[in-house]
């Protein structure tokens, strides 16, 4: 393969660094202590990673309900996000947003967003923003491919080709919408969505971090040379249940999740990097207990955060309040 | 009298009128197969399959749509799935639902019906949580239901489906568990008639949904207190039972409204504003009004307590109003 | 050609009904006797007449802001329509619609539309509503190249292939939004929109009334046999302002517009219909003056009408208004 | 002092701006090569071809883009064409706008202005004549200006182009070719500080945009029947100066607020609604509103006139409120 090994390792342990919060999210929301809704980004590891490996922190993603990923991919700090799911204010949002409106400004996160392609309209004024100051920044608008039937999908893209702005659309396919599967998404691919925008697209293998890094490289690369949008469909499945809490799945087969488990990103890319003599047990161990270590600070440093004080629910509207509140 | 939680009451509203008509049909994302994100659909599960339907995430078609299936002689009943998503299609509803039959010269039977949670949860935050209801008092062209009991919901709701009008209906989040009495025998609950859940003598509290039970609540430690308060549910917005708020107001001599969402311009304001104009001589302090603060709803659980109000912050409006 | 005389000159008939009302619409409009914004679908008649021609009054058409002759077309009585554009008590609308909500549910216009694309949702109602009652109903959803950049478009095209419902969507591009020619829409076509959504889709040229007739023929019969929608993009030009008092137009050439005046559609078809001997002068005399009694008797019938009694504005919001009004 | 209309103080504000903040640009429909609908950019054309921009029909981008491009660090101004069509994006404003500096615990400065005409035209019917600012003052998150002057519109509008928080500004359409005197010099009209447009002793006539004017007109009529009013134009909702109502009502012991939207809950509710919970003891009648009734805008001139309030509804509500 012609990436470095340290690069390799790097898109690994950001891999393993996204399923290790992932895993403990869901076994502290089960708890209690992690609270509102969480949507598990476990099994889609390979679409952060490869996609936030082509940009830098002055780039800008827009992120969805299902967020985390995009956040640990991007750079963000997981005892922030921990610490904002707990809800307390040392979080991102000092405990006014959680989980579905996690956001990091310092490295470009626009923000998770609670309604779907919620996103796709912002990443398409910052396209804008970055057209008129002639930066070479980029935007990664991720969505789901329940999101490409709204139409603020539609909007954005035409909108973006109109302009040409620098905005890279990344549909998330896992094949669920919430409790439905592809059969409310016409279409052979969403692929096929980006023909009546003129816009080029390409269909890759969401599992495969490295497919997802190339054909992202090429779309950022594109998107940074003036020639606008491209939209990227990374085909992956949604192993976990649509939230934490999501326990009879009673929409779909449980054969069917145990096939994909087979299939799940990092496993995948494990096994890879293992026969390529890249990645050996003991250090596959180290980035596993690097994580793991990791994520037990990040949770410690949440549960010995305070609450946020009362009154500072009537901050944060405006950066000028007077007299808009009361 | 037999108890059945606020959500099957709705599903055997729905029940007893789809097996009735089959003009009715009802639709929305992840009702079909599971129910309803809040198990208010789980009566249908497996009846009507082609009258049960789950869609697409398309909020300006689903709310739209219902218009159009109203006007070719269907009685659709389209849910919103959050209230919060009410936006994501609202020109459907306030420039199409809403203004049709009026600007057509009345041409039409707008029979329509959509329905969905509002209000909070524990930590839904700002997009999940919001009541919105008073946006539709204001704009023209849709009635509402707010119902806060099981047997509100189901003789309420079944009215609605009824109706020849558009009806909008916010089913209170924190309500969809909560039990109360509902007859076996078929009933339905008129449009514009208020209950009055409590008799008192000293206040009048109005409320709806959520906040009456708050409000109940208040009037007990009230009554310890030695103030007696009388709760009038106003169970629709649109229309409002005036006649019961002022013939109240004009034995208690006192008013709060109280309602979950945001207290500035929400609906309590106009309340106030009508009983202030056609009571006002009878009223021996200013009205109270108790809502959520003006921000959103904030993730934490402190933080939210703060911002939407509860009991408390009734009781306390309660005993400003009476002792200054 | 295939077709009889008289369904040919039915044809004939009905664009010349639909451009004679235009222009006194017009010069009634300057005259300040029409009120409101009118849009004329001067140039555009082959489109509407072409699609009518394959309906019946049991079938459903949503309309747009620019919606005078899908309306004659359906069959409306002119008078009325006329008496409406005053703002009078027989008015179809009883004064309190005008131009761009003029509708007529015995016909199966679900009216005319003041929100572009606003139509779309409310045709996928309709369809809905035919599916379930498994009648052999269809419903025509008309729109314009502006109107295909908004989501709801995308969006009920998503919604009627997801459910194969009867509803044949038909794209007049006219290649005007208002001031702008084409630059705010992507795509080579309007078609390429439907690959997105797996919808057959077809252009025409609109100034064509056969090739519309035909092609909505096959869409028409396809809805009706169960098989779902079908997008026609019918080709066509502006040759009027974008409404009556568009006066300057410093958005494009006057030239352009001249040209297109050669091409418009009853021109045309007058010519093909003379050349195969099936138009006389005197017939095509008697056509247009037809048309013009017709219009001069609805005008008189709008001006001779009275206003709405003012108490009558109060009306018509509900079917039961009781306490909903004051 | 030299006199231009309404819709040349805004050009002069966005022109002025423009030139000194390169970060300010502004889009939507048939704006620049036409300079507006309502000729408000007249005084653009042919300037700025990168930060004036046509955009396609997208509301739900072109409203929500706005949000994005502020985080990038751009100061947008986005036009919604017509109030009505605010509700075709409006998702991107309640939802995203509204709530994106909040939920994010007060991550960004979201410096971005909504603009575009709204109110009553000539038989401009249903969907094209509506007043919606109600909304955004119940809803929290945006700061609302509805000015009445070309001078308040140009120093109003200034001060948004350089305000951090979003901010709406409708404009209403019988305004745009309105005339009155606006200074060479520059200046700038803080939020939340109310202009007494008129002094008087009798009443206290809360009023914005057009109904502003016809409350001006109304009070002149009252003055030959011997009422003094007292006009106050808010100029803006959120944040409105209710110290300076509450002076005045202290001072005239009679209050009407007028508005052409829907009285139902419209934000003179609001008004109403807080001045009698705070100024009780001083009222001598109840507060009384002015607004539309509650149907749609017709588009028959007479029936447009019935139902959106003048200045004889204005007048007869203070002879009303004096008179009993
Ligand atoms: C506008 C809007 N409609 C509905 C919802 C409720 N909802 C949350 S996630 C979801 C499914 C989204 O599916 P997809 O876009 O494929 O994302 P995934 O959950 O598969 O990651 C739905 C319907 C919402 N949050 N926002
Ligand atoms: C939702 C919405 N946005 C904007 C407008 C203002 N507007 C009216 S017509 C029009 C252009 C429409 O272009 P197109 O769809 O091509 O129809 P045409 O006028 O060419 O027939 C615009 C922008 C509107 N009426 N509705
Ligand atoms: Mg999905
Ligand atoms: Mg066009």
């Amino acid at each position: 393969m012609k990436y470095s090994k340290n690069f390799l390792l790097g898109l690994y342990r950001t891999m393993v660094r996204i399923r290790s919060f992932e895993t403990k999210a869901e076994e502290l929301s089960l708890k209690g202590e992690v609270l509102g809704y969480v949507h598990l980004y476990i099994g889609q590891e390979a679409i952060a990673t490869g996609a936030m490996a082509n940009l830098s922190k002055e780039d800008y993603i827009t992120s969805t309900h299902r967020g985390h990923g995009h956040m640990i991919a991007k750079g963000a700090d997981i005892g922030k996000m921990m610490s904002e799911l707990y809800g307390k204010v040392t979080g991102y949002c000092r405990g006014k947003g959680g989980s579905m409106h996690i956001a990091d400004l310092s490295i470009g996160v626009l923000g998770a967003n609670g309604e779907v392609a919620g996103g796709l309209p912002i990443a398409s004024g910052a396209g804008m923003a970055i057209k008129i100051k002639k930066t070479d920044q980029v935007v990664v608008a991720f969505f789901g491919d329940g999101a490409s039937n709204r139409g603020a999908v539609a909007e954005a893209m035409n909108w973006c080709a109109v302009f040409k702005l620098p905005v890279i659309f990344i549909a998330e396919n896992n094949h669920f919408a919430s409790t439905w599967k592809e059969q409310t998404t016409t279409g052979k691919s969403i692929t096929d969505r980006a023909t009546g925008y003129n816009i080029p697209a390409v269909s890759v293998d969401g599992n495969d971090v490295i497919a997802v890094y190339e054909a992202s490289m090429h779309a950022v690369d594109r998107a940074r040379r003036g020639k606008g949008p491209t939209l990227i469909e990374a085909e992956t499945y949604r192993i976990k249940g649509h939230y934490v809490g999501d326990k009879d799945q009673m929409y779909r087969n449980k054969k069917e999740v145990e096939l994909y488990w087979q299939k799940e990103p990092i496993g995948q890319f494990e096994k890879k990097l293992t026969e390529m003599n890249l990645l050996t047990a003991a250090e596959k161990y180290k980035v596993w207990n690097d994580a793991a270590k990791e994520i037990d600070k990040a949770v410690k440093f949440a549960q010995q955060s305070a609450w946020p004080p009362v009154e500072s629910a009537l901050e944060d509207l405006f950066a000028d309040a007077t007299y808009c509140i009361d | 009298m037999r108890e059945l939680t606020f959500a099957e009451a709705l599903g055997e509203a729905m029940l007893e009128e789809m097996s009735k008509d089959p003009t009715i049909f009802t639709y929305g994302e992840d009702i079909a197969k599971q129910g309803g994100i809040f198990g208010a659909y789980k009566s249908l599960l497996g009846k009507f399959p082609d009258r049960v339907i789950d869609t697409p995430i398309s909020e300006e078609v689903l709310l739209g749509s219902a218009l159009g299936a109203a006007l070719a002689g269907m009685r659709p009943v389209a849910e919103f799935h959050f209230a919060d998503f009410l936006f994501t299609g609202m020109t459907a509803v306030t420039n199409q639902i809403m203004k049709f039959r009026y600007m057509t010269g009345g041409q039409a039977k707008v029979h329509l019906v959509l329905r969905g949670p509002d209000g909070i949860t524990r930590s839904g935050a700002a997009q999940h949580s919001e009541s919105i209801e008073t946006l539709f008092m204001h704009i023209p062209g849709i009635k509402i239901i707010v119902p806060s009991t099981p047997y509100d919901m189901k003789g309420l709701f079944k009215t609605a489906l009824k109706a020849d009008d558009p009806v909008i209906c916010f089913e209170h989040k924190k309500l969809y568990e909560t039990k109360g009495p509902v007859p076996e025998e078929e009933y339905y609950i008129p449009f514009g008639v208020a209950d009055i859940k409590r008799q008192g003598t000293n206040v009048t509290i109005v409320s709806t949904s959520r906040m009456l039970h708050e409000s109940l609540t208040a009037a007990e430690y009230l009554q310890k207190e030695g103030i007696d308060s009388e709760v009038i549910d106003l169970r629709t917005l649109v229309p409002w039972d005036k006649q019961t708020v002022l013939n109240s107001v004009k034995k208690t001599h006192h008013l709060i409204v109280a309602h979950e969402t945001w207290k500035r311009a929400g609906w309590g304001a106009e309340i106030a504003a009508t009983i202030q104009e056609e009571a006002f001589s009878y009223l021996e302090a200013p009205i109270l009004r108790v809502g959520a603060k003006n921000v959103h709803i904030p993730f934490s659980p402190k933080l939210q307590d703060f911002v939407v109000p509860d009991h408390e912050n009734v009781a306390s409006a309660v005993r400003k109003v009476l002792r200054g």
